[in-house]
């Protein structure tokens, strides 16, 4: 390995910061390394006020600009902290980290999002869009207010029905004509229930379903084992296995997951 | 003069620092960060004679000056790590050090007999006789001088590799269970382990981590390994090798100067992957500046 | 309802924060700052049977998360203290605690049998087996279970004072020395005192401290602090009262939940001594918020 | 005590710093309650980067403006820090603490000062000019670059003879004609060397010497007795008594303290 594939911990600049709603701000901070490697279904790992990093799944890239862009809703002192950054402030970052969706083998996706899965599926959907692949991006939230990320042809659910179909993400996805999704893919990135769902709502009607973890992490780059998830390990001749989130995840086959 | 080169015993370090058990599992991930080779040694994440998943649920919390890990020795098993990774810890240019967890006095002479017939390739037993989240052994054979004893006789009779004993801090009284190490065959002493912490959610009303305690590790913890280390390198003929919060090459430096012939590094590459190699280049300034051995610090504390 | 009234077996006190002994001296500078009767009590300056002048040299090592003193128990002695002082502090309109040191079961008697003459303007004695800045007595008794059972029952003879053993955190194990205090007649167990650690001044190579190593307080041991707690209240059926590293209200309410009747702050006062008037503060609107008595928090812990 | 009367733990924001050589600046913070309370000699506790509150003796105050102001040489952490801060940065700040220089009884002063005991020593001499009390300060440097807060009518030294007097503290008092100076105190504010052979010529010349002491402080009000300083207590029947420098000092006279 040469010392310019070495893997780095970055100094980063906050370039530019934006509230998208009470309380989720979307972050672009320099980092061509990142912008240009970081593939959807990655996450950064970035410093804030308290002692740890704290991930982020990346939400979209500027590689002419070397700029990488994170979605952070403020849920305790690490995202506050991260969200009271001013534009030119500096953290430490590392990335892009971890195992994205495998597009690979697929000609067409339903990409379901809800929470701050709407950052890592936007990716998803830039990244697929790009490469002209046909998909259709699902996202579910609580209510009207709730809405970040959304496009006109998104389709739509809010749990009191505000706007969109009233219900949850599956009432949504009941209402695609599948045959029109060859070869097809569920990428969900979502709250566990949900992923759950529609895991289980993929595997009625027969379609792959890859679902994206979070984990209390450390080190976020495989080093210290306290981020894994429990997965089927049949195959293996064991009950489960424990495998690390941020190293062979954070995107797992929805069937090999225990929830 | 002006080298940063340390020994163990007889084993001649490049530098001081090491990497610390468990926060570098064998070295595949921090090597894409940077030439291992730079290090003193790395210590394997801790291996069980049989596979272990280790505890489910969360494993980790964090508190303001460090965190608390309850991982719960998760590892391959030694005939795994054996197949898989010594060789592969061989290619890094440091020097492999194998940390032996267990259950029972026969786990830990399980371990060695089996490793000791890989001696070419390993530098040192770093035997943990501390881990504190696992239910049997380690930590509980560790609070008890006797227990450390026959251990650490057993295994002397095993192997001519060096063993390193690494000890638990949450005890009364570091000084004798070191003593009692270094008189049943110990090569080298390593303090600290983890101290025995809790956190609680004060929205659930659980501590945070699901196995209830953990280890608590990083800077919070530095005071006290500066303590025992400076305690035991008093009483012992023995090496000491520090460990607990180093952040910075003045914490290596406070280490050695309370006693420690070498020092490892374990949250601090958590934290800041790279942060080994800053404080690599940092020591090797400072000896440059003083114009020292850095080995020539170790011990130089002078008591009031 | 959302009262943050507590008791600590009989004794009621209208807030749950007690001021930790040796932070607040015996309350004169701080009631300059503040109306100390919105506090649960006031522990005093540790007191001994003759004055003792503390440790000579530098006394105070920062850290990076708390800081390490070794002030050596520097008192007026009981004397002087029954003559200047106590009535002072039944002044203060706060709950009046009497923290006790020793060199010996004898000094503990002698004092004990002094105070209890002055049972009426004194609320608990809080016996101090636990600072580990004088050479013999408090730390070392505290950590053998079985002199902890024979001055406790010793002073148990004494008076019908509440007596709150305030133990060390520097043990294998903290359950069966706390347990042999209850046994031994205790009325709470105040968990923890101070870790004992060492902080190296690496220009002179000398320890910061002239007493060598200091007693570690400061949000750097609340995770050990918290867990002893925890241990101790679920083996324990007398109160508990948590001290170590509280900040935050959220630390007072941590340590409740683990099982504190009430809680202590030390260092805390020292960095910023309005702390306790904004914690005080804090935990009223948090049990307006929640519409609970704060009391009804104690050892809701559900562990995992 | 009314609530108005009650000390407090002030918030107060940087109004000016100036630089005053390589490692020493001068910042003025605004703190009305301090700024009118103050007298010389006395100290505050400003927070810094680290656990514990720094102490800087008071250089002087401008009532008017609600300012006071301290002087900082950067030695660590702590001292950096505060000599980084930028104006309109917030402190938190204790103060005045201690007991300052007690002037009653005397109506002459020599003020001697070393090191960055030139803060307090200002602030003296700005409040015996204030009141018209015939007084006169003495400076001992190392060279000259190290030179500040001086005024063309202050008696100088330097070590190395740079500027002012070739020598020390001493040397230039000698060149005092003492009987100018009646019913005289001397007050001195420096390294310990400075002030034990200041307290010794004051002491040989029959003249009352005041020394203004430093150690280690956690709380800086009195409640923690680490900062002790060792005092002659003969007079009590104990050969020494430790007495805390926040709270009875940090000013003491010279003849009680053992060195
Ligand atoms: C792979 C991955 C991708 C993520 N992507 C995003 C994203 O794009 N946008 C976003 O807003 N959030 C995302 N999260 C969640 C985000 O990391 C947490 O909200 C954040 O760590 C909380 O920190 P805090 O200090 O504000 O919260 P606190 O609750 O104060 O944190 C306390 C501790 O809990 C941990 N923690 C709390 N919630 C989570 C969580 N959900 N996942 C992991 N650790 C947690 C923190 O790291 C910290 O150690 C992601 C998490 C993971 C694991
Ligand atoms: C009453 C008093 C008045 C002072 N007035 C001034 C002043 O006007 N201007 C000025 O520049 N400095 C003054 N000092 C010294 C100043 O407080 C220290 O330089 C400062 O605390 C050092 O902090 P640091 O983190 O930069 O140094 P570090 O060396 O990194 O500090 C480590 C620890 O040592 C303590 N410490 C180090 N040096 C001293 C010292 N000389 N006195 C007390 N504690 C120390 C620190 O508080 C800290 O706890 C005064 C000290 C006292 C006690
Ligand atoms: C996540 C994690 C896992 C650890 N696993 C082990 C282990 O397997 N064996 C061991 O001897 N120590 C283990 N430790 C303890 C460290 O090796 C080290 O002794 C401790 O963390 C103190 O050093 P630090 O403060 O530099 O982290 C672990 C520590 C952490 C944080
Ligand atoms: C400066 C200082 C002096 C102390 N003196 C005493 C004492 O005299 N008696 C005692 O029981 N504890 C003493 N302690 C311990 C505290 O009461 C408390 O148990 C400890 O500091 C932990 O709490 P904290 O982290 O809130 O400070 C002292 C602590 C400090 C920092
Ligand atoms: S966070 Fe360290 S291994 Fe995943
Ligand atoms: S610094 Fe606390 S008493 Fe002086």
């Amino acid at each position: 390995m040469t010392v310019s594939e070495l893997n780095k911990e970055y100094r980063a600049v906050l370039v530019e910061k934006k509230q998208l709603n009470e309380d989720t701000f979307y972050l672009s901070f320099r980092c061509p390394d990142i912008a240009q490697k970081a593939i959807p279904g990655q996450f950064v790992n970035i410093s804030c006020s308290n002692f740890l990093k704290r991930p982020f799944g990346v939400a979209s890239t500027d590689v002419a600009n070397g700029l990488f862009y994170v979605g952070v809703k403020t849920i305790g002192k690490g995202t506050n902290s991260i969200a009271s950054l001013n534009e030119g402030d500096m953290v430490d970052v590392l990335g892009p980290l971890g195992n994205g969706f495998n597009f690979e083998g697929f000609d067409s996706f339903i990409l379901v999002a809800g929470g701050t899965g709407v950052f890592p599926i936007n990716f998803a959907s830039e990244y697929l869009q790009a490469k002209n692949v046909k998909h259709t991006v699902v996202q579910g939230f609580r209510c009207k207010s709730q809405i970040v990320m959304n496009r006109p042809e998104y389709v739509l659910s809010t749990d009191n029905g505000d706007v969109g179909i009233h219900g949850n993400c599956c009432d949504c996805l009941d209402t695609l004509d599948l045959s029109l999704y060859k070869n097809c893919a569920v990428c969900c990135v979502g709250p566990l229930p949900m992923m759950k769902a529609v895991g289980a709502w993929a595997t009625k009607n027969n379609l792959k379903c890859f679902v994206s973890m979070e984990q209390r992490m450390a080190c976020g780059i495989g080093i210290c084992l306290v981020c894994v998830c429990k997965l089927n390990a049949e195959a293996e001749g064991q009950e489960f296995k424990h495998v690390r989130c941020c190293k062979e995840g954070p995107v797992f086959p929805y069937e090999e997951v225990i929830f | 003069m002006s080298s940063i080169n340390v020994k163990v015993g007889d084993l001649a370090l490049n530098s001081p620092l090491i990497l610390a058990s468990g926060t570098c599992n064998f070295g595949h991930e921090l090597s894409s960060y940077y030439d291992l080779s730079i290090l003193g040694g790395l210590s394997s994440k801790g291996l069980t004679l049989l596979p272990r998943l280790g505890n489910e649920g969360c494993r980790v919390a964090e508190t303001e000056c460090g965190m608390l890990n309850s991982v719960g020795l998760q590892n391959p098993g030694v005939e795994s790590f054996i197949k898989n990774d010594l060789d592969y810890m061989n290619t890094l240019g440091t020097k492999v050090i194998i940390n032996v967890a267990g259950h029972s006095i026969e786990d830990y002479v399980g371990m060695v007999s089996r490793l000791d017939q890989f001696s070419s390739k390993i530098d040192a037993l770093e035997i943990n006789l501390s881990c504190p989240n696992v239910r049997a052994g380690c930590m509980s054979i560790g609070s008890e001088r006797d227990q450390v004893s026959e251990v650490v006789s057993a295994m002397r009779k095993l192997t001519k590799l060096p063993l390193w004993i690494k000890l638990t801090p949450n005890v009364t009284d570091i000084k004798s269970i070191a003593y009692a190490a270094q008189e049943a065959g110990a090569d080298a002493i390593v303090l600290i382990n983890t101290l025995l912490g809790m956190v609680i959610d004060i929205k659930t009303r659980r501590p945070v981590l699901h196995n209830n305690t953990g280890g608590y590790s990083g800077p919070g913890i530095k005071p006290v390994a500066i303590r025992m280390v400076a305690e035991c390198a008093s009483v012992l003929s023995i090496p000491v090798i520090g460990c607990g919060g180093v952040m910075t090459y003045e914490d290596v430096i406070e280490f050695m100067i309370a006693g420690a012939s070498a020092v490892q590094i374990g949250t601090g590459s958590l934290v800041h992957p790279t942060l080994p190699v800053k404080i690599t280049e940092d020591l090797i300034d400072y000896v440059k500046k003083n114009d020292i051995d850095l080995s020539s610090l170790t011990g130089t504390l002078r008591m009031w």
